[in-house]
């Protein structure tokens, strides 16, 4: 019940938050996201679960109860987490406090509304990593993007509506695409729920029939592209990233950060959990395009972050880049390969979220994000600086931080991978990404932070508050904890994610 | 009398089993007698209090009757009253179900709507004699008696769209209205008089039974099915009987807007799934295929629908043309109930009358945050509803509730009932029928979150003090449409469980 | 019994503590957290020692304190940070140590006295920086040398761009790491392909990935290739993989670029990087994983060639360099290059022996270098300077002392080293002609070598004073005339640790300390000695002056004749009381020499050349993958808009359209349903 | 109310309904071979009686007709509401006085509850 | 006797020359007879086939529908008498002010 629990917790909280004047808002909203914490925390220490929650391993936290029957098919509210969940879970609860606090400053108009807002999309976080049949996965799912939506609509940059207009009919366009191919799955297997662990199984179990003259294999094949395309826009990957620099850029700084460090989290693990675990042999059909995808994702995704010249930008930019590991890590399908794409995917969860939130420091500080506009910060706001510098090595995966973990896993997972054909040239191409990436960080830093300094912009600058520093530190902590000690999160990955590859037959 | 009747008619029993038809026909002369009692009172609160007392008294029963088994299979079957020309059923229930509730919210929504009319009698004895006459609709089992009551619907809907005699708008929306409307039922009339001449007959299990004796006929047949086909796409706002329907939902005042966009396109739906079901379906092997006339004309109607919805900048418009895709939708059970199979027949009709039902409290809800706007006098394009979300968060987030549904997201109602729709469709071989239904769903989002974007994210352009006033019985019916919308989410079983047993019932 | 090596970690973690209490309460500590890391430092250096002791005393030692991450199934990798003790990692734990507490001392005069700000970041740079490098020569794994090798050049590029409120230092702090993460690059593929090769990346012991390597070879053990590649070619393209990160790393051509541009950092930084830590890092790495280098031929042969070529290349751009530490700059390039040399022509013991004499003696150069510079008020041209020699003796006489090992000059440090390497070289080229190239190039940085430095000494510290500063230079203080005392005397003596020529022209057995040492003769770990290596390098002797002693002769006499050679041209010219520049009468190759073969110019014109692809990818994003999207939305719209328009507003067209469409209706019934 | 002006109006829509005709009419003729002899009235009962019979649901007569009496109770309802709805569009309302266009021997009926009275006795 | 279908081709006649009349009229009475027509071509048939089946139940629909076509006016009149008063003219086409 502890599920249920943090759910109608973060809702609950959510409606408070809603209802309270805007001048307590920012307060309360924090003290209450603290409250998750506790809860993922727990989770965590009470974790005892072993293997993949859809191969048949063992469920924490289960809950299984009926919700409606159609069509022969019972549709349940069934949650529970296993050690691909878990990370995320606390990922979720954690970040969305930090991202709180660094709302502070900078959101000075309908507070109680955006909080509310946050705690909304948390509680709805926390159901995509913990719901388990399909359709309470979905609802949870969808209902991530409409406070998306709100925030940077309503509290983001001057082409804010453009954005996010764009990141919603896109990525719901996504998801009905993944929906029909999911659908079309199912209706083809002799379940009788959408519960995720039947439908896994009876997969493996080799059980899919033709559906509508489509031969078997031929729709598993349909299936998994469809699925993947609807899910590799949410991640993003090249050629469908392109809503993403636009939210990035108009959102605020929190809502770039739960962006990036948890929202497009979902879309990877949407790709592990369906497209890797239900289909791996198709997955295996398709490993070249998707080694290519990949390549391409990390390439040219920081090609074009080195071409930016919006800080803001840059980092979006080498989001998509930084997603493309991920990808690399899956279709690699080793061990490393998988447990470090998932691990990845908490990496650069903080990572990413302590750099959108240090580039949101210093525009609070300067108004601008435009590289051109100042440089020589760090004279100024030593200490933002400095811990934006360590968040950039952070993101440029220098070891003993979170993101080398990840990388590293993935690297050493994907090079002797043998379910990707060409494996060691694709990872070797990939992973010349790591100097592109110190490129454009190194020169965007040496140009902002660097040098004597100078403002195009009318603002003084002074010392950033203690609130939003303190985020910035808890998320280098955590990212400096994970880089040290990883398998405090990847021993608990390592054992959801084995079982994957046993099912797929040892590919 | 009773004694030389050919099956002499239980009065007693005829009017408990039509309860809610009864005691919406009382109210709606209760209404009249009020106003006549007292012509020159300012009797607004009078008036509306009995009407709405008589749409929930009505909505009462029926779920009472609906959880009771009345005319259900638990306890018995179908009341078949007046020599079989009218047939209480679960279908017919539930569908009363929905326009009682649509009624009720139109009515309290009105009362502020209303307020500065100087004497709004006719509005609510029209709204109640229309509701009556869907309630009609949805037992009717003759083609007489469905053609009457749907002509009954039709005519206090065209006094009602030009209830506001001296706006031109209303007028306009209310002739053409009218005239499509007499087209559509001189095509009707024309084509049961052709069915008629095919059949012999009009109760619609004879003409079904008559079907299978109909041979070189059938073209006569098919003809007549065509045409009443197009009565019925009239009614319901589907291609191509529904030019009327932008122009009048646009023109309308806005509560009968809802109130047509709602209930109205569920009575056309209730009285031709019942016609179709019972007596066209021999039709299909012999004379025309009306599955695929429906799946045709679902899916320009869907295209239509969403794609003009998409560059309109009148917001009321804009709901107008969402509502003729939303008829595509609907139409969509129509088409995919001729796959022969009994369960699947079931699963598609309840889907589609479950999606009628959530598309009720969505729709109306949606008009009847416009009829707010019209109260305030804002304005009625897209930029005019900028920044309203900071004057009036609470209906905002409601309206905000009512285009996600529409859309389909699937926070709410609107999602789970257009799945299953799209489900039965797919089982019942009609897989492109979803296909096109999932595009334009993936398109009505575009236009849907316009509205959103517009009341949250635009800043205010104009003077919105006018939001200042609050109108209660406009808030109260947004609002709760808004919470059964989003608990039709979560609750959504025992609806479509209620609308499949109903659909079960019909094809038993 | 608490032993040496129960303090190992405390070697890292001492300097690691002084960069945390540096950082944080740096600001309220005196001298700024100096003395904390001096403190720490010099801990260490005790701790490096008491380990070298217990090493020579039969000790060596195998540790794993951190299982990092570990597979359980197909791929049971295990990821572990550990130490490995043996002669050459405490050899260079004690250089480092050692190196790192004079620098400590000195930065107390060259940054507190001069009143620099921000000093708690620069002492918890160099905590960092002397921890990372710990932790890179204790490493038992290539992961583990990895992960600290990229800790390292965090802590160049932080303490490179110390001074980033000028826009040099950031920008050559960038293009340090730049480059070297380059070689990174190369150097992380190698290590990912070494796990996917072997399973492991341990350095020594029976399930080392060198010990596998060698079993591969042999055909007993099987190993992971790609595509079915043989192992021999696989091995040598891992190895040229992780040689990439030592060419950026160790400032090899290539990518030894941002070495010169480095001194934009404080100079006692400048002598850490360049003695001690970074630069020293690369050849570090491949002595440390000799074995598997030592198995691949075409391997040691490109390693030589590198080498060697460095070597005279980058001599040469040092003839013409004005400021003083720019020419210690190329110095330092041209140095690893012999190292580079030795280690590719299978002279192992050369070439640690070079790494240590050449630590002492280039890190007395620097802070020689430092302590001019104070006096000069931070100007660095030479031409400004001239006639210190009487003003700073100190600094004078242990400079020279360093110039005189750098130069390889009888019997300076410098000499016995740089000459072992040459002897290697020599004899091993009768088995790869590779090595004869690499020889030959070495021969001739000798002079060039010997000249560029004394050119250097001469313009420096002989002469008249050339300008107002140089004649009245600032004094400076015991914090830096100590460590110079120290140094100079180890750049004196040092070469004593491995008397292999007089061994073998006298004949007396014992005095090759340092083979010795790293053939464990104490004590060490079994395959990680020179004699393994040699057993296993491709490499015979040859001796083309006859006898091995003839040759170890005639090697030195040549070399020493052309080192001369080199100091008397340098004297000629510059010795004079008002010298000028000769640099004219190198024609053309003054430009070519001043411009750095234009190799800069060339990466910048690749740096431009890659945002400008960029650029190129950032309109095809926009204007075509971004366009195709909009369009999509464009072209719905604009469908809609059409299909709106049938909607004409006159009830006449309705009730048409309506009529239309149902006659459409029932002809297509009525065709299909056949009614005709 | 005015005619079609001159030339405003076009007969060219009207083809439309000239195709219609012609697909109706081979429709028609296509299945004219469909239809057997007329089974007639049998001579002598009342066509008019049973009629008003059918309206009531009474079973009398011989010829054969289904029960109207629901749709008769439908459209008396109808009926009604066709008035009400008649009648209030027809009102006038100027400046709050309300005018009847439908009169009774030139005596404007004031209030719209003419049709609320009629409307008790639907079913005359 | 007359065969049945030419009372079907005449009902079918009349329906199309009241269709003809909806779409090449303006004037809203026209357009109300129009209906008219159509609406009797209906009863035509109805009538027509009830003689053919020898049922009664045609018949009696069709005073139904004459009925209601009655109503229909009552209400159509209701309508156009508003236009008049609102466009001035009883121009079916000129009330277009909505559209698209």
């Amino acid at each position: 019940m502890i599920i249920e629990a943090l759910l109608a917790f973060t809702f609950a909280a959510a409606l408070l938050v809603f209802a309270v004047p805007n001048r307590y808002a920012h307060k309360l909203a924090f003290g209450l996201s603290l409250v998750p914490i506790v809860g993922s925390l727990y989770m965590w220490s009470a974790f005892e679960a072993g293997g993949n929650a859809l191969t048949g391993g063992q469920i924490a936290f289960e809950t299984v109860a009926p919700w409606l029957e159609v069509a022969g098919y019972q549709l349940q509210w069934y949650v529970g987490v296993d050690g691909i969940s878990l990370p995320l879970v606390v990922l979720t609860t954690f970040l969305t406090a930090l991202a709180i606090m660094s709302a502070w400053t900078p959101i000075d108009d309908r507070q109680s509304q955006f909080y509310g807002l946050m705690l909304l999309m948390e509680a709805n976080l926390i159901g995509v990593f913990t719901a388990l049949d399909f359709f309470l996965w979905f609802v949870f799912w969808e209902a991530v993007l409409v406070p998306m939506y709100f925030l940077i609509g309503v509290w983001g940059g001057p082409r804010r509506k453009y954005a996010a207009i764009k990141f919603f009919v896109y990525t719901n366009i996504a998801s009905l695409v993944m929906f029909i191919a999911f659908m079309a799955l199912v209706f083809s297997l002799p379940v009788d729920s959408f519960g995720l662990p039947e439908i896994t199984q009876s997969l493996a179990a080799g059980e899919l029939t033709a559906f509508y003259g489509l031969p078997a294999e031929t729709l598993a094949l349909v299936v998994f592209a469809a699925m993947f395309v609807g899910f590799a826009v949410k991640v993003p990957v090249v050629p469908v990233h392109t809503w993403l620099p636009d939210a990035h850029v108009e959102a605020p700084t929190p809502a770039s950060v739960m962006l990036a460090g948890v929202l497009l989290k979902m879309g990877t693990y949407a790709l592990l959990r369906f497209n890797f675990t239900m289909l791996p042999e198709q997955a295996s059909a398709f490993a070249i395009p998707i080694g290519i995808i990949a390549v391409v994702s990390v390439i040219y995704g920081a090609m074009l972050a080195l071409a930016q010249t919006d800080l803001k930008r840059i980092v979006a930019y080498s989001s998509v880049s930084s997603m493309g590991y991920v990808i690399l890590g899956l279709i690699a399908f080793t061990e490393f390969g998988m447990g470090g794409a998932t691990f990845q995917m908490v990496a650069h969860g903080l990572i990413s979220g302590l750099m959108f939130m240090a580039v949101g420091v210093i525009y609070n500080a300067t108004h601008t994000r435009i590289v051109d506009d100042m440089s020589g910060l760090a004279d100024r706001m030593p200490v933002a600086v400095w811990i934006l510098v360590a968040g950039a090595f952070a993101y440029m995966g220098l070891p003993l931080m979170a993101g080398f973990a990840g990388e590293f896993f993935i690297f050493v997972g994907s090079f002797g991978s043998t379910a990707l054909p060409y494996a060691p040239v694709f990872t070797a191409l990939a992973m010349f990404g790591i100097v592109i990436v110190a490129g454009y960080l190194l020169l965007a830093m040496q140009r902002t932070l660097f040098g004597p300094f100078r403002l195009e912009t009318d603002y003084e600058l002074t010392r950033a508050p203690m609130h939003d520093i303190a985020p910035l530190v808890a998320l280098l902590g955590a990212i400096v904890l994970l880089g040290v000690a990883p398998s405090l999160f990847f021993d608990m990955i390592l054992d959801a994610t084995v079982p994957i590859l046993e099912l797929g037959g040892g590919l | 009398m009773s004694l030389l009747q050919i099956e002499p008619t239980s009065w007693l029993f005829a009017l408990s089993s039509l309860g809610p038809t009864v005691v919406l026909v009382l109210s709606a002369l209760a209404v009249l007698a009020i106003d006549s009692l007292s012509p020159d009172a300012r009797s607004n609160t009078r008036l509306a209090a009995t009407a709405a007392a008589g749409t929930l008294i009505a909505l009462g029963i029926t779920v009472w009757y609906l959880l009771a088994g009345t005319g259900q299979p638990a306890t018995g079957g179908a009341i078949s009253l007046f020599s079989g020309a009218i047939v209480v059923d679960g279908m017919g229930l539930f569908f009363t179900a929905i326009f009682t509730s649509v009624a009720a919210l139109v009515v309290v929504a009105s009362y502020d709507y209303l307020e500065d009319d100087a004497n709004p009698a006719a509005f609510y004895s029209l709204l109640l004699f229309a509701t009556t006459a869907m309630s009609l609709m949805a037992v009717a089992n003759s083609l007489a008696t469905v053609f009457i009551s749907l002509e009954m619907a039709s005519l206090p809907s065209y006094a009602l769209v030009a209830y506001l005699k001296t706006n031109r708008g209303s007028v306009e929306a209310g002739l053409k209205y009218f005239l499509i409307g007499a087209v559509s039922a001189a095509v009707f009339a024309f084509g049961i008089s052709l069915v008629y001449a095919a059949t012999g007959s009009l109760l619609l299990p004879d003409i079904a039974t008559a079907i299978g004796d109909v041979t070189d006929l059938a073209g006569i047949l098919g003809v007549g099915i065509l045409m009443v086909a197009g009565g019925f796409l009239f009614k319901t706002a589907s291609v191509p009987f529904h030019f009327w329907a932008p122009e009048a939902y646009e023109g309308a005042p806005a509560p009968v807007s809802a109130f047509l966009s709602s209930a109205s396109k569920a009575a056309g739906f209730a009285v031709a799934f019942r016609v179709f079901a019972e007596a066209f379906m021999p039709a299909l092997d012999v004379a025309v295929d009306w599955g695929l006339l429906f799946g045709i004309l679902a899916v320009v109607t869907m295209v239509l629908g969403n794609f003009a919805a998409a560059t309109q900048t009148n917001v009321k418009r804009m709901l107008a043309y969402s509502s003729i895709g939303h008829a595509g939708y609907a139409l969509i059970g129509l088409a995919a109930v001729t796959a022969g199979a009994g369960a699947n027949n079931a699963t598609v009709m309840g889907a589609a009358m479950a999606h009628l039902l959530v598309y009720g409290f969505m729709n109306t809800g949606a008009f009847l945050f416009i009829a707010m706007i019209e109260r305030w006098g804002v304005g009625r394009t897209f930029e005019d509803y900028a920044g309203i979300g900071r004057k009036a968060p609470m209906a905002s987030m409601a309206m905000a509730v009512f285009m996600f549904s529409l859309a389909g997201l699937p926070l709410f109602g609107g999602f789970f009932s257009k799945y299953f729709l799209f489900l039965g469709a797919i089982n019942a071989g009609f897989w492109w029928l979803a296909a096109v239904g999932a595009v334009t769903s993936a398109l009505s989002l575009y236009y849907y979150s316009r509205v959103v974007k517009a009341l949250w994210l635009e800043e205010p352009t104009g003077n919105l003090d006018a939001l200042d006033s609050k109108p209660t019985g406009l808030y109260a019916a947004v609002i709760v449409a808004g919470v059964i919308t989003v608990l039709l989410l979560p609750g959504f079983g025992p609806v479509i469980e209620t609308a499949e047993a109903a659909a079960a019932a019909v094809f038993a | 019994m608490v032993t040496a090596f129960d303090y190992v970690p405390a070697i890292v973690l001492l300097p690691f503590v002084s960069f945390v209490v540096a950082l944080f309460i740096g600001k309220q500590l005196p001298k700024k957290g100096a003395y904390g890391g001096i403190a720490a430092t010099a801990g260490s250096l005790l701790l490096s020692l008491w380990v070298l002791a217990s090493v020579a005393g039969g000790g060596a030692h195998q540790e794993t304190y951190w299982t990092w991450a570990e597979g359980v199934g197909s791929q049971p990798f295990t990821l572990e940070f550990g130490a490995l003790i043996d002669p050459l990692s405490a050899l260079m734990l004690v250089i480092v140590t050692l190196i790192a507490t004079l620098v400590h001392v000195f930065s107390l005069g060259y940054m507190n006295d001069e009143g620099e700000r921000d000093l708690p970041r620069y002492y918890a740079g160099l905590g960092l920086f002397t921890a990372s490098m710990l932790g890179f020569v204790i490493a038992d794994n290539l992961l583990m040398a990895f992960m600290f090798f990229e800790l390292v050049g965090l802590c160049s590029f932080l303490l490179i761009g110390f001074h980033f409120r000028e826009p040099g230092p950031p920008s050559a702090a960038k293009k340090a790491f730049l480059v070297t993460r380059f070689g990174d690059y190369f150097l992380l593929v190698g290590v990912v392909a070494v796990f996917a090769t072997f399973g492991t990346a341990a350095f020594a012991g029976a399930e080392s990935f060198p010990a596998l390597a060698e079993g591969a070879l042999d055909g007993t053990v099987d190993v992971w290739t790609p595509g079915g590649l043989d192992t021999m070619t696989w091995f040598t393209v891992v190895g040229l993989l992780v040689l990439g990160g030592v060419i950026g790393k160790s400032a090899q051509f290539p990518l030894h670029t941002w070495l010169p541009d480095a001194m934009e950092g404080p100079t006692p930084v400048s002598a850490l990087i360049h003695a001690a830590t970074m630069v020293a890092a690369g050849v570090y790495l491949v002595a440390r994983m000799y074995g598997f280098y030592a198995l691949t031929p075409t391997t040691l042969g490109i390693i030589a060639l590198v080498g060697g070529f460095t070597a005279l290349f980058a001599a040469t751009m040092g003839l013409v360099k004005e400021e003083l530490k720019q020419v210690l700059a190329y110095s330092t390039i041209s140095q690893y290059g012999y190292m580079m040399l030795a280690l590719g022509s299978g002279g192992y013991v050369a070439a640690v022996f070079h790494l240590t004499t050449h630590a002492f003696f280039k890190a007395l150069l620097f802070l020689g270098a430092g302590s001019v510079i104070i006096a000069m008020h931070h100007n660095e041209n030479m031409w400004d300077m001239g006639g210190l020699k009487n003003k700073m003796p100190v600094t004078y006489w242990t400079f020279l002392a360093g110039s005189l090992a750098l130069a390889g000059i009888f019997p300076f440090a410098g000499f016995w080293s740089k000459d072992e390497i040459l002897y290697e070289a020599l004899i091993h080229a009768g088995s790869e002609p590779l090595l004869f190239a690499g020889y030959a190039m070495g021969l001739l940085a000798v002079p060039v070598t010997a000249f560029y430095t004394f050119r250097m000494v001469f313009l420096t510290f002989h002469g008249n004073a050339r300008s107002e500063i140089a004649r009245n230079p600032e004094p400076v203080r015991w914090n830096v005339k100590g460590p110079l005392s120290v140094l100079g005397a180890l750049a004196v003596v040092t070469g004593g640790i491995n008397m292999v020529p007089v061994q073998k022209v006298l004949g007396i057995e014992g005095i090759d300390y340092l083979h010795l040492w790293l053939d464990n003769h104490w004590g060490g770990i079994e395959g990680l000695s020179s004699h393994h290596y040699a057993e296993i390098d491709p490499y015979s002797s040859t001796y083309p002056f006859g006898t091995e002693v003839a040759t170890v002769l005639a090697g030195a006499a040549i070399s020493l004749a052309l080192a001369v050679a080199g100091l008397l041209l340098a004297w000629k010219l510059y010795n004079v009381a008002e010298p000028v520049e000769h640099t004219d009468k190198l024609g053309g190759a003054k430009t070519l020499l001043y411009n750095n073969y234009y190799q800069d110019e060339f990466q910048v014109w690749l740096a431009d050349r890659t945002r400008g692809v960029s650029g190129g990818a950032d309109t095809f994003d926009q204007g075509v993958v971004d366009g195709v999207v909009n369009g999509v939305s464009s072209v719905s719209l604009f469908g809609g808009d059409r299909i709106k328009r049938i909607q004409t507003g006159v009830v006449g067209n309705y009730a048409l359209l309506l009529t239309v469409s149902l006659t459409a209706l029932l002809v297509v019934f009525a065709l299909l349903g056949g009614w005709f | 109310m005015t005619d079609d002006r001159p030339g405003s109006s076009s007969r060219a829509p009207g083809i439309a309904a000239v195709a219609l005709f012609g697909v109706l009419a081979a429709v028609i003729l296509g299945s004219a071979g469909g239809f057997g002899d007329p089974v007639g009235f049998p001579a002598g009962e009342s066509i008019v009686h049973t009629i008003g019979y059918a309206l009531f649901d009474i079973g009398l007569g011989e010829i054969p007709v289904e029960g109207f009496l629901a749709a008769f109770l439908i459209i008396a309802i109808a009926l009604d509401v066709a008035l009400d709805s008649a009648v209030y569009l027809a009102k006038r309302e100027d400046e709050g006085t309300i005018v009847s266009a439908l009169t009774d021997g030139g005596r404007d009926i004031v209030d719209g509850p003419v049709s609320g009275d009629d409307s008790e006795g639907g079913d005359r | 006797m007359v065969p049945v279908e030419y009372y079907l081709l005449l009902s079918s006649g009349l329906f199309c020359i009241g269709l003809f009349g909806i779409l090449t009229r303006r004037n809203a009475l026209y357009f109300l007879m129009s209906v008219e027509l159509m609406l009797n071509a209906a009863n035509i048939n109805l009538v027509a086939f009830s003689f053919y089946w020898g049922n009664l139940t045609g018949q009696t629909f069709a005073l139904f529908a004459i009925a209601l076509a009655a109503a229909e006016v009552a209400v159509g009149i209701g309508i156009i008498l508003a236009l008049y008063r609102n466009f001035g003219d009883v121009d079916v086409m000129q009330a277009a002010t909505m559209r698209w």
